[in-house]
């Protein structure tokens, strides 16, 4: 754990809870971890998560001291966590990666044009737990003055990205609700065909995955490790090659109210 | 090549076990004719029963060939089903399936002679169940046809296994130790049975038996087996003590085998 | 050859220890973390105390729904997997070794693909809803079945099904006279567990867009609604108790 | 009574029959649409055709890391289910009502409850890595073969086990020499079954992080990578396989 | 109330199984005196299994009580295992384990006198294993050990099971019908060991039996079984014609019960 010593003692743990759109810095993550080492002098421990919950309660029991993972698992997680998680950087996607955010999709012969046309429309959502297949999509249309609950048709969670554009295509549903990030990699896949789909609203910028410390790690720790994440350099960015990841910017809690925002207007604020 | 008449033919026929060189069967050759009522004695362990399975097929003999009613036996499903449709089998451990009642046990030895469906479905007509009810009647359990097989004595068990033997029509009856369960009474109703159906329906009998005095008093023909060989073949009128002797003789079966106890501890 | 044997059985046991604990090493596994552990699972039980119950009245749809895809996908498993079990019982068809080969190849095939994946496969076939769910449980708990029928038909005492072959009946007849009444308490066994077990996978069905229970309690478990993932809990239980209950009663029937 | 329990009878099959179809209509069950379906899982066939066979270098250490998990899994399992089972069999200790009751009990809730939820409870306990994979799956798999355990040790004959018991030896020696025996080709069965299923549950639900092939398969699987998918799954059905295949061996050994 | 020096004393003792209001013992009252040879006559059904049988516990009779050896028979665990470890049971069918060896079947016998984790580990002496052997040598199968029970013909499963009860080193042997499956000099030899155990070391023996000649020839004292009761109890020598029509008698058994064939059929 992370007793101050000298350096070398002091193990710091990461924890990394594989989000649906970081799934590929996971096989990548290993420059990074050395990169750490080398700028904190600390030993830094990695562990991946089945899913972001068990992050989370690592974090709760005390097995971790850092967690990387979605913006939505982060918000929670400062709702769960006793002792508190702070966010203290946000990473930062490389130039080519598309822009975070929830779009609405709907098949190209569809007579929707914009979000004032689907009243009555049926919409798939992929779950209620995910951030831009659901939370983020809900948001939109609430600002957009529609009542998710009354003023559309029917409600389906497909469970996916993947089935959700399907059943778009296979015209199963009038309007879908996912990530921005995944359209382009379904395309390309072949999953969808790209002429198929039309997009026809996209909600504001989701926050990136912010890098968080449990709140009662020693400050000179804490100062340490953000100076190691958030400096940039050359090697740094060499070090997340292939991650999708560039670097990281300073962030703190407060940058991630949207979320909260997001959460409670599409009535999902957790009750703990 | 071989006798068109008769119901049994085996030809040289040797047989060891898996795993065991020693011959179970040795070179047994011998004919039984259609119509016989034939006992078979031998000490536990003389190759009996798998004598007898061996004309089923239960036992793929190693050397030699069988002819069941002129049919040779050859091990692949089509033959054996003909062969074994006219030879009914009474098994030493009477082999009931436990979880049927009684009637459904006797019913099963009629399942080769009905439509396929039906057997699949097990409907049976009136007049096939009471036929069943008749046999068990026949061996004295009219009372139990519906009482599950796992429910009865030991000697009512063989008795189910004989009247569905019976239930299934056949032209050769093998019948390994029939009475070994039963009292006196009874034995000698079961072996007035089977003699009666023998003579009635000229249906070759073949019984293997421990009982001296039964087999004297209804086998017409005596088979005597000792460590797998046909030692004794004659007509039962005749058994000498002689015979006997040659068939049962203790020190004979000792020869054979090796009795050092040390050796056995593992 | 005795000799041989006893060096081989002790060359392969101390490999045995070794592994383990080699593996053990490699696992971290410690039973002293462990132990230091059990707060931390009472402090997760406590928070989900005490279970919502408020939202039962949401669950009873998702309930019936992964009841009947349960259903429907064991139903459809037991007959496949019973024909296929034939093949790969070697004291059956099994005997010929291409039809075993194949059969249990097929079986191994059935199962070795997670059901998440034949999710997948049949989301593609007819889309999305709760038919793909049957299909996907259908299929993967026909590879489960098969194997476990066709070993349990391996087992029998082959007296009585001697008996009925030697009255010359056909291989079908013998099948239901002989070897169905025997294997029976183990066929209730495994066609109930794979009911029960088929309710408690039917997570499955949210991913194919079809809700269910299981899928209610990973959004639970993702919102950290513990009081509420505790409902669903007891409602998985109350199924799976009700099921082996049903199952020991058929059973007690037969045995 | 002859007549009503055939009324009964009827009735049943008129409410199975009934619930079967409405809940057919309900799942939108639709043989035509899954044939329509046919070319459509051809497709997705194709697309992950040819198998991506430069990954499996990569897939060495995670396949081994994600076997011994499942190995420990099984084993812990195999120790406490065994003790478990004696109180589940009817025939044995659960002649005694509350015993049986209460074994029963837990047995039903330790495999009600999701290896998911199990994997986080112990992951709250030890933290991450693939202890608590461990952990998960031998819990999860103690409540299946403890209730597989019982069945068979309530089906076996109870001859030899009478036989025995005339004996006045005490109950464990009973159930060493009379019930294991009988039991043992079912307990392998169930045993490297529920090893082979830990091998695909712990592959599958990324029980073991990072480091196992279960990972591997979701991350090919989130990125279309299903050439790479299906070299993970070939790599999952030649495992299973080898298990059905030392099972089959071993099984022929004590049948 | 009841006499000490009895090995095993019946007071009124009846029984029916369950699902069936017969009584398969019907107010049986009997005392065996320690040392006796005795024999159960009766016919298949009769209930000389289930009379054996109580003996151990394994029926659980409705009324009456039984004592063995001065100890009343209650049926719970500790009891009976007291009870049980002076009494050695030689089986109708046999109850071999299928899939341990013969050796390890006899050794069986022994576990109740070995520390409980040299039991459950199989862990026995040579000299046990010399003394198992031995037995196997006795009922002439010491070829035989080191084969799986199953493979065994069924005279020589049922030579297993009697060295097994022989290997408990009892005070009572009861033995179901232990030489039905056996030839009759087999037969012979096994019943001159049972009487050598029973004279050399004053052991109780109690036999069913068929075979009238080997009881008379064997036997001291004869207690006639029909329908549950006992008909007949009288020393070897003097049982007469009468007697055994008493036992074996086939009206009698027809008037208790309804053999109505049409009713049957369901
Ligand atoms: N488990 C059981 N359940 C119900 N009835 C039984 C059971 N065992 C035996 N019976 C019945 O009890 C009666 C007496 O059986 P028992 O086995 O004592 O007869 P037996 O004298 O040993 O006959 P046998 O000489 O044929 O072995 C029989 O009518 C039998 O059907
Ligand atoms: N399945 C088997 N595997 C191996 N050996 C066997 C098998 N069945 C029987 N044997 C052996 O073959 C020999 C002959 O057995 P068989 O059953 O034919 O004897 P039997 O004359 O019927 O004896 P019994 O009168 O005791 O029934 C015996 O020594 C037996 O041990
Ligand atoms: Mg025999
Ligand atoms: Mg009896």
């Amino acid at each position: 754990s992370s007793e101050t010593g000298s350096p070398e003692e002091t193990v710091i743990r990461l924890g990394l809870a594989p989000d649906e759109d970081s799934a590929e810095i996971l096989r990548a993550y290993a420059p990074f971890i050395e990169y750490l080492e080398k700028k904190t002098g600390y030993t830094i421990e990695a562990s991946v998560g089945a899913d972001y919950p068990a992050v989370v309660e690592a974090i709760n029991a005390g097995h971790l001291d850092l967690a990387w993972f979605g913006p939505s698992e982060y918000m929670l997680a400062t709702e769960v966590v006793d002792v508190g998680v702070e966010a203290f950087a946000s990473a930062i996607q490389s130039k080519d990666s598309v822009p975070y955010r929830s779009i609405f999709v709907v098949h190209k012969d569809s007579d929707i044009q914009s979000l004032e046309d689907i009243k009555g429309k049926s919409i798939a959502f992929t779950d209620p737990a995910s951030t831009s297949g659901h939370i983020f999509g809900r948001y939109t249309l609430v600002n957009e003055g529609i009542d998710p609950d009354t003023d559309l048709g029917e409600v389906i969670y497909s469970g996916s990205h993947d089935a959700n554009v399907l059943s778009v295509e296979k015209k199963q549903v009038d309007v879908g609700v996912m990530s921005s990030r995944k359209l382009p990699r379904f395309v390309e896949k072949g999953i969808v065909d790209g002429d198929n789909i039309r997009i026809i609203a996209e909600s504001v910028l989701i926050p990136p995955d912010p890098i968080s410390f449990k709140c009662d790690l020693p400050e000179d720790i804490k100062e340490n490790v953000v100076k190691a994440f958030t400096e940039k350099s050359d090697e740094l960015s060499k070090a997340l090659e292939g991650t999708g990841f560039e670097s990281f910017d300073p962030v703190n809690d407060q940058d991630y109210d949207l979320i909260r925002d997001a959460y409670e207007i599409a009535g999902l604020k957790p009750e703990l | 090549m071989m006798n068109s008449n008769a119901a049994i033919h085996f030809f040289d026929v040797s047989h060891s076990y898996k795993g065991n060189s020693q011959k179970v069967l040795n070179q047994v050759h011998l004919e039984i004719e259609k119509g016989e009522f034939c006992t078979i004695l031998g000490r536990s362990g003389a190759g009996k029963s798998t004598f007898l399975r061996s004309m089923t097929g239960f036992v793929q003999v190693e050397e030699g060939s069988i002819f069941i009613n002129g049919d040779e036996l050859r091990y692949y499903s089509s033959s054996l089903r003909k062969i074994r449709k006219n030879v009914a089998m009474i098994f030493q451990h009477y082999n009931l399936v436990n979880r049927l009642t009684n009637l459904q046990n006797v019913l099963c030895g009629m399942l080769q002679n009905i439509p396929s469906q039906r057997g699949i479905l097990g409907w049976y007509t009136e007049k096939e169940k009471k036929q069943a009810l008749e046999l068990l009647d026949r061996v004295g359990l009219a009372d139990f046809a519906h009482k599950r097989a796992d429910q009865l004595s030991g000697g009512q068990k063989q008795r189910v296994g004989i009247a569905r033997a019976l239930a299934q029509d056949p032209k050769i009856i093998l019948a390994d130790e029939p009475v070994a369960s039963l009292d006196p009474v009874t034995s000698g109703e079961i072996m007035e049975l089977l003699k009666q159906i023998n003579k009635e329906e000229n249906i070759t009998v073949v019984i293997s038996l421990h009982q001296i005095e039964l087999a004297k008093q209804y086998g017409e023909r005596m088979i005597g087996f000792a460590g797998g060989k046909v030692v004794i073949d004659t007509t039962a009128g005749f058994l000498t003590d002689g015979d006997l002797a040659e068939i049962y003789d203790v020190t004979k079966e000792k020869e054979n085998t090796n009795h050092s106890i040390e050796k056995q501890i593992i | 050859m005795e000799k041989k044997s006893t060096l081989s059985k002790i060359l392969i046991f101390i490999s045995v220890i070794a592994f383990g604990v080699w593996s053990a090493y490699d696992l971290e596994l410690s039973p002293m973390k462990f132990i230091a552990g059990i707060p931390d699972i009472f402090n997760l039980i406590y928070r989900s105390l005490p279970p919502d119950l408020s939202i039962l009245s949401r669950l009873v749809t998702p309930a019936l729904r992964t009841l009947e895809v349960a259903i429907w996908g064991t139903f459809i498993a037991v007959v496949f997997s019973t024909i296929l079990s034939f093949g790969a019982a070697k004291n059956l068809f099994g005997s010929n070794k291409i039809i075993y080969g194949l059969t249990r190849g097929i079986l191994n095939t059935l199962r070795s693909i997670p059901d998440l994946i034949w999710a997948l496969v049949f989301v593609a076939a007819v889309g999305l809803g709760t038919f793909p769910g049957v299909l996907a449980l259908a299929v993967y708990s026909c590879g489960e079945l098969g194997k476990l029928y066709a070993e349990s038909i391996e087992n029998i005492d082959p007296g009585p099904r001697e008996a009925l072959e030697s009255t010359g009946a056909g291989s079908f007849r013998v099948i239901r006279w002989a070897i169905l009444p025997q294997i029976l308490p183990e066929a209730i066994t495994y066609t109930l567990y794979r009911l029960e077990s088929n309710v408690r996978h039917a997570f499955i069905l949210g991913l194919v867009g079809a809700g269910g229970l299981g899928h209610e309690l990973i959004v639970s478990m993702r919102l950290f609604r513990y009081d509420e993932a505790l409902t669903i809990i007891l409602v998985i239980i109350i199924t799976v108790s009700l099921t082996d209950f049903v199952s020991g009663k058929l059973r007690q029937k037969v045995i």
